[in-house]
């Protein structure tokens, strides 16, 4: 609700209150003697610490709350980041208590767990072609990080860690960070003309340091390597292992399995193609896939089916070792099994199919009026750049805030200038997609007629341009009492 | 299908816009060969009302409800007040990405300024970040902060640290070239070996890793600690919590001149979930500013001067520096932070310190009770916050936790699992969701078990 | 979040789209040959009903939520509905599945359900001091109208049915309105000029006709009826009964039993004293209490505790009957419950004080610059008037809202001219009724300043004011598909 | 406490305000010899998770939940989609009030104007109102609407009307001078007997009352009953509908000729939580508007010309009218209302007619399957919706039922609770919750009886 003034929520220290108490629970019924603690190590108290009745605190998030905007209000094309629809039945579902068991219960008392584990891995495993999977990393960087340790591990088992990793000029900044993590020198390369990489090319950058190649597909610009098999089997042949991060997933999963095209490695971003909710940020999951030859390099814990039902390997030493506590972020991969499970087989494909419908009818729609920098075919977005136009992609993307839509993804992948990167994904209602060309549209005339008020948009939202240099040079990254600091 | 809003006659309207024929032709660039598999080893699709009956039949399969137990370790049982169930549910918090469009999400942008503040409160540091993955991660996180600031590249750690954070720990440094050598753990105490620590320190040793309460639950020197790490240049103290609601009952990190305190926040309002998500927690020194990793949030201005916030410093990290960046992490667990935040503050100042305390005087009742047995013994006596290590003198810690769990109680970790000598011991964490019957009861079995 | 053209959600109706599915449920596998109605009884289409997928549903219901004010969202000081915080714990309760049960399941096998209602019973059998209870009426005016016929069934068994109903003029409409439907002519009564009525007033009322007096305490005015005791007394000595409408019980909860006071029955509101959400209109729960005399004449169905469990009394054929399906709003009835257990004995009073409090704060802080019409002490409530303002409470209401805050309840009672009926509750915070404090005496100001524009408030919300008499004169009742008129 | 924002200090700077020294000075006026009890029978605070266990033990004490269920009789289990629960439990709809200020109640106000449309849609009438308390209330409030519209006191009811339903409407008449007599049905088929209804009409007949599918879940001959009604001057036919769910599959109401359609309609996404909260609903022709009992929503202009939703012709009720008011219903069961509107939007036209006709097989399968006993016989074997009355040959419906209990099956009601003359007779019902194999095993344990 707007009120006169458009006066922000305060921080929840600002309405904090000396002696409110926002929680209920038993009194203490042990003595105090019993603390077995030297004093001099216990705390006094949590200076400015919040102290809020549960009407305070309820009324302050739920306030708070309002200022996002958020996929269940409106259309999110965030490009590389598959906005999808996050279905509440799977929220209802991760809330079930008879799935809430401590990691450490003993494996015969959490079958049920392993087992949701476990068919996920299958579905994974049948929707990709690779021979197994761990569904242990928490997000799609860590997935990355741990499929580079694993072809390193392997490569080492054969006597030959090797160097480098070749990564493209449009990969998502986690493929280098990941890789270098892995200890690999990173060597970028470039693509071609059509926004994809050249199988010459590739064999140009190929010598005997070259552990990998870590390519996206489709990749940031949503055009399908075309010549993933060819530079696969160059990799293969130079003893050197295709990753593939499979973040974009949703652009063809049911279509073709990257197994079936040379992957030896691929990541898969639950929160994006298997539809858990972002959460502002995460949690998210990063299972990642590997060829037959791999598997022995996946890291602990495994869960193995076995007659008895479910055991788990805790202890690999061929393997990377533990790269996170315990079994991955579990409720997210409950969430992703109950999605794969409504969708069932038939419509695996579907959900490529309807994304990458809805792409190019963007695509087709804004191609006139924006430029495309690449010709190529798209998959499941489409990424034009603010070549020609009197204001930059920033204005454009602030002014679609005030209409009430969040903008696509702006300035990436970097190889192209200005990049607006849309990505409907196949949840978005071709009448949603209508007002987005619409709202497009009727910006760039706005362009056109009155640039400079483009330029102060967005108008109508809660705050408007925010002065991120200020945020950097002078951080502030925590509230301060002014009435101590005085 | 409910999760596909196009009908079949706009699918035809859009084909003919794009003046396609065939869906297929947009997939042409994939090899056709291998393309339009089928997946006939997957189920079909499940009506809504099936599926959550199929799920609920998962969860009688973990057969356990009626079970009282004292597991922890890492993960912990704690009270979550409804609220936050509540408020975090809400689809603005949980269903949008990460705040990259800050103008339409300073919901999640205050949210995570106000736990970055909480955290930076409760540990005492001059900063946090807006999350990391889960405890252990964050754990080696906080190694290579305190590396890359010494610019060095070996550190020690601390025996005692929780075995799984170890185990990460050596997974993530193998290929970097990073040195790490332990430091072992007194028998007696159960804490860190000062003098080995003493011993160990050198000069070309970036930072000593070390966790209080420790794996053990027993609360470390860290101030010692800390001073003997700082008389070497360039090496910093790094504490590891994975039990975060020691924070509100013990004396700040920050106090003790520790310079980067890492950890598990699970305890602040996350349920068990069979291990995940949990939230990863980082605070430090302001002088580890640039070399952060992670995502944070910052206070600044709008073109009208109102008070707003940002993703800020972000030159540190992937998206911009890629290769170079102080971290990998891309998504994190803000909204594991978001739920802390509100757990927190429902809480308050005052539940925490009343909770937290609870949590110390339920084992501390456990460990007065336990004494009238000859056959078990608490091992390390003092200082311990919500663990003890129980030793069997006529018992495996296997075959003690099998009996018991035949009593319906999962009375803890077997400490074998990680430690060669520790075949006769367990690892037992009480909670402020123990009562004093509870507790009576498990210390009654025991009893029986002579 | 607010955008550019502000245009409001569209009716479902208008997202709708023909061949769109928004459930998923298994196909059916009996053959149609088993139908076993007259093709003549069946249906063929429902015509412009919604066809949407599950992300319309959910974008839609969102948006549309979002243009309503709520107790969750900030202050609703809406006088005579008790608008306190509804805590979030309740909910959770009333959604376990181990209450959900049919309500004709056998007795034996709804032991925990019966023991909730008898439960509740007991404790609103011990706040008020009236004898026994039945939870069964839907909301306040389904508990007047039982009230009513309790009473009339007593009289007649007593062989004097009468005829006459007293009701103070500033009572609830509800109160002679139930009377009517329990067969009894309403006469008003007048209240006094303190705002009460006077012993000596009711007796000039009272003859061999009256069947009973409708007493609402405190009153709608808030203030407490102080004459209860002797015009219980007056009334008895008539043979008359004094009907106690209970809807403010959070005035004097623990604080003074209204069957101590001389009533013979009252109505309690459990979606106002006992917190438990309205819900935008309902469902609420309108439990009455009796005394002694009156108990076997209370509705069926009757839940008796025995020896060996809860049983349940379906006829009574002293009492009224059935005025209401199965057992009353039972999951109204369970937050309620939940409520007053998390309150506990020690804290019913504390509800009372401090919701006194706080309508005395408000009284004492705006006195000076609002008419107070009547002077008399008043408890959870406190009336101003417009007298001598340049603008009317409606203008202020409207203007408040500008403010983020919802109006107090406006022109009601009826006796007071341009009535404004704030009623904080205690679950308001200091903080938050200072600031409505401030901004009253701010919009005083603006009114002084310029009141034609208090004329034209509210300016910020989703839309302004409505022509009520537009929608009166030509109803509007029900959206209508415009391409099948035309 | 959590419920109590006011702290001592706060309490302490209110009472100086308004000068006062202790909080019972401002209960003074209270009869203070009677005043300031305790609460001594009454249980203390329980803390949340105390509070939770508790409802959950009490949950446990009803001892269901894995007993097959064929009750119905005006309550039905049906699916209910996650987002009913998920959309409606938002706090903008949750926590408001009746929306009195409509610039800022738009959520509650198009939500129950697009519910008021969809009931009459769905029972083909002109208008809808926007909900009454339940079914039974509203079989009450629409003989009283026909009556009021009629200007006469005397009304048919038909006796296979839901037997509460019955006692409700006696109960409400009883100091009303309203007569009521009933209509016999036929022991045939099941349905009203058109010939004594054409009998006792005459011109002091207000109206007819009848339920379509009946108590029994026959389907009345709603047009020709109209028609009868109709053949005298000022009378009305009322049509009770106690399954909501049979609307998408039959006739609609407005379609027969009938004036008031009335009923429950808690199958619209309203869990049976015990028998209520549940949803009354009531439509009727245009003429009824002026004597409509409860609320209604209309669309407006706001002064900008925007549309916008408000509560209107409010003439008619208690607040303006007080005794005159065509009912005395305030509050109603608006969010179950809401409910039913976000319910019925997702299951949508085609969702709708699916599991209604889905309800009807499963009927009709059972009534094949149970042919081949001849121990058992479905009573009124055509017309029947969702529910079918079994007569037993050998068997007292009361130990029939028992009998099956025992097996975990819930199969019925005994017809003996209400009609004196059916002992021997269950009502069973079927939904789509039920599948073949549900059905077969019902089938199975009834042939077990023999
Ligand atoms: C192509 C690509 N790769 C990797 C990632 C990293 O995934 P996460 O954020 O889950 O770590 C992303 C997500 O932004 C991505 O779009
Ligand atoms: C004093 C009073 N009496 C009776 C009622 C009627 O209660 P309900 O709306 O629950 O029918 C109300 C509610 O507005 C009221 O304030």
């Amino acid at each position: 609700m707007s009120n006169e003034l458009n006066i922000l929520p305060e921080l929840i220290f600002e309405i904090s209150k000396e002696g409110k108490v926002g929680y209920s629970f038993r009194d203490i019924d042990i003595s105090d003697d019993l603390i077995a603690i030297d004093k001099s190590k216990l705390r006094e108290d949590i200076k400015d610490f919040p102290e809020l009745s549960e009407v305070d605190v309820v009324r302050h998030y739920t306030n708070v709350s309002k200022l996002n905007h958020s996929v269940d209000s409106g259309f999110y094309p965030l490009g590389s980041c598959t906005m999808k629809y996050n279905p509440k039945i799977n929220e209802k579902i991760a809330s079930l208590k008879g799935l809430n068991t401590h990691p450490y219960s003993p494996t015969d008392c959490v079958q049920g767990n392993l087992e949701i584990i476990k068919e996920l891995e299958k579905w994974l495993v049948n929707i990709t072609g690779m021979h197994g999977f761990t569904l242990v990393p928490a997000a799609g960087a860590h997935g990355e990080f741990a499929g580079m340790m694993v072809i390193r591990k392997y490569l080492e088992s054969k006597g030959d860690a090797r160097k480098i990793v070749l990564i493209p000029d449009s990969a998502h900044g986690t493929n280098p960070a990941s890789a270098h993590f892995a200890g690999y020198d990173i060597k970028e390369i470039p693509s071609n003309e059509d926004g994809v990489l050249d199988a010459k090319t590739v064999k140009e950058y190929l010598n005997e340091d070259v552990a990998a190649l870590m390519m996206t597909n489709p990749n940031t610009l949503g055009i399908f390597e075309k010549n993933i098999m060819e530079i696969a089997d160059l990799l293969h042949e130079n003893g050197s292992l295709l990753y593939m991060d499979g973040a974009n997933m949703n652009a063809f999963m049911g279509i073709v399995k990257p197994g079936d095209i040379g992957a030896d490695v691929i990541h898969l971003n639950l929160h994006k193609t298997f539809s858990t909710p972002h959460g502002g940020g995460g949690p998210g999951s990063g299972p990642i896939g590997v060829t037959k030859e791999l598997v022995q390099f996946l890291p602990v814990p495994l869960i193995i089916e076995g007659k008895d039902g479910y055991s788990v390997n805790y202890f690999n030493d061929a393997g990377i070792g533990r790269i996170k506590n315990f079994y991955g972020n579990f409720l997210v991969i409950v969430k992703a099994l109950a999605y794969l499970m409504a969708l069932g087989k038939e419509n695996v494909s579907k959900v490529a199919e309807d994304a990458v419908l809805n792409a190019n009818y963007i695509r087709e729609k804004l191609k006139d009026v924006l430029d495309l920098p690449f010709k190529s075919k798209t998959l499941h977005e489409v990424i034009f750049s603010d070549k020609d136009l009197p204001v930059t992609t920033l204005d454009i993307a602030k002014r679609l805030l005030d209409y009430g839509i969040h903008p696509f993804t702006i300035y990436f992948p970097l190889i192209v200038h200005g990049a607006m990167m849309i990505e409907p994904t196949e949840t978005e209602s071709k009448e949603t997609i209508d007002a987005f060309i619409d709202v497009m549209k009727k910006i760039l005339d706005e362009a056109k007629k009155d640039p400079e008020y483009l330029k102060g948009a967005p108008y109508n939202t809660p705050v408007r341009r925010l002065d991120e240099v200020l945020a950097a040079r002078k951080p502030v990254l925590k509230w301060i009492n002014e009435e101590n600091e005085g | 299908m409910q999760y596909f809003p196009l009908t079949d006659k706009q699918r035809e309207e859009i084909k003919k816009e794009i003046g396609i024929k065939d869906i297929k032709e947009l997939f042409s660039d994939i090899p056709q060969e291998k393309a339009w598999y089928s997946l006939d080893n997957l189920p079909n699709a499940l009506p809504e009302n099936e599926l959550l009956k199929r799920f609920e039949d998962l969860g009688d399969k973990n057969t356990y409800s009626d079970y009282l137990s004292f597991l922890g370790g890492g993960a912990y049982n704690h009270f979550i007040p409804e609220v936050v169930n509540y408020l975090s549910n809400r689809s603005e918090f949980l269903t949008p990405y990460t705040p990259y469009q800050p103008e339409v999400s300073q919901g999640s942008l205050q949210a995570m300024f106000e736990y970055q503040t909480m955290m930076a409160m409760l540990t005492g540091m001059d900063f946090s970040n807006a999350s990391l993955y889960d405890g252990g991660t964050a754990a080696i996180e906080g190694a290579l902060l305190a590396l890359r600031k010494s610019k060095k590249n070996k550190i020690l750690v601390a025996e005692n640290l929780h075995p799984e954070y170890m185990e990460i720990i050596y997974s993530y440094v193998q290929n970097l070239g990073i040195e790490v050598e332990q430091v072992r753990y007194n028998r007696e105490t159960g804490k860190v070996e000062l003098d080995e620590l003493k011993d160990k320190l050198n000069s070309e040793i970036g930072g000593f890793v070390f966790q209080s309460p420790n794996y053990f639950g027993v609360i470390e020197e860290s101030k010692e600690i800390s001073d003997i790490v700082h008389s070497e240049k360039k090496a910093y103290s790094v504490q590891v919590v994975a039990e975060a609601l020691s924070l509100p009952f013990l004396t700040p990190a920050g106090d003790n001149g520790v310079d980067i305190i890492v950890g598990e926040a699970q305890s602040f309002g996350l349920s068990l979930s069979f291990g995940g998500p949990y939230l990863g927690f980082i605070a430090a020194k302001k002088e580890f500013l640039r070399q952060m990793p992670g995502r944070l949030v910052g206070q600044t201005k709008d073109v009208d001067g109102k008070r707003g916030f940002v993703l800020t410093l972000s030159t540190r990290e992937q998206h911009i520096k890629r290769e170079n960046a102080t971290s990998n992490i891309c998504s994190n667990q803000a909204w594991c932070a978001l739920r802390a935040g509100i757990h927190l503050s429902t809480l308050g100042k005052s539940g925490l310190s009343k909770i937290s305390k609870l949590n110390h005087l339920n084992t501390a009742y456990f460990v007065k009770e336990i004494e009238k047995f000859d056959f078990v013994n608490v091992k390390y006596k003092k200082d311990f916050f919500n663990e003890v290590v129980l030793e069997l003198k006529n018992d495996n810690g296997i075959e003690f936790l099998e009996k018991l769990k035949n009593r319906k109680i999962f009375a803890g970790i077997p400490l074998k699992w990680f430690y060669k000598d520790a075949d006769n011991q367990v690892l037992i964490n009480f909670t402020e969701m123990h009562n004093k019957a509870d507790i009576d009861l498990l210390v009654k079995e025991i009893g029986d078990l002579k």
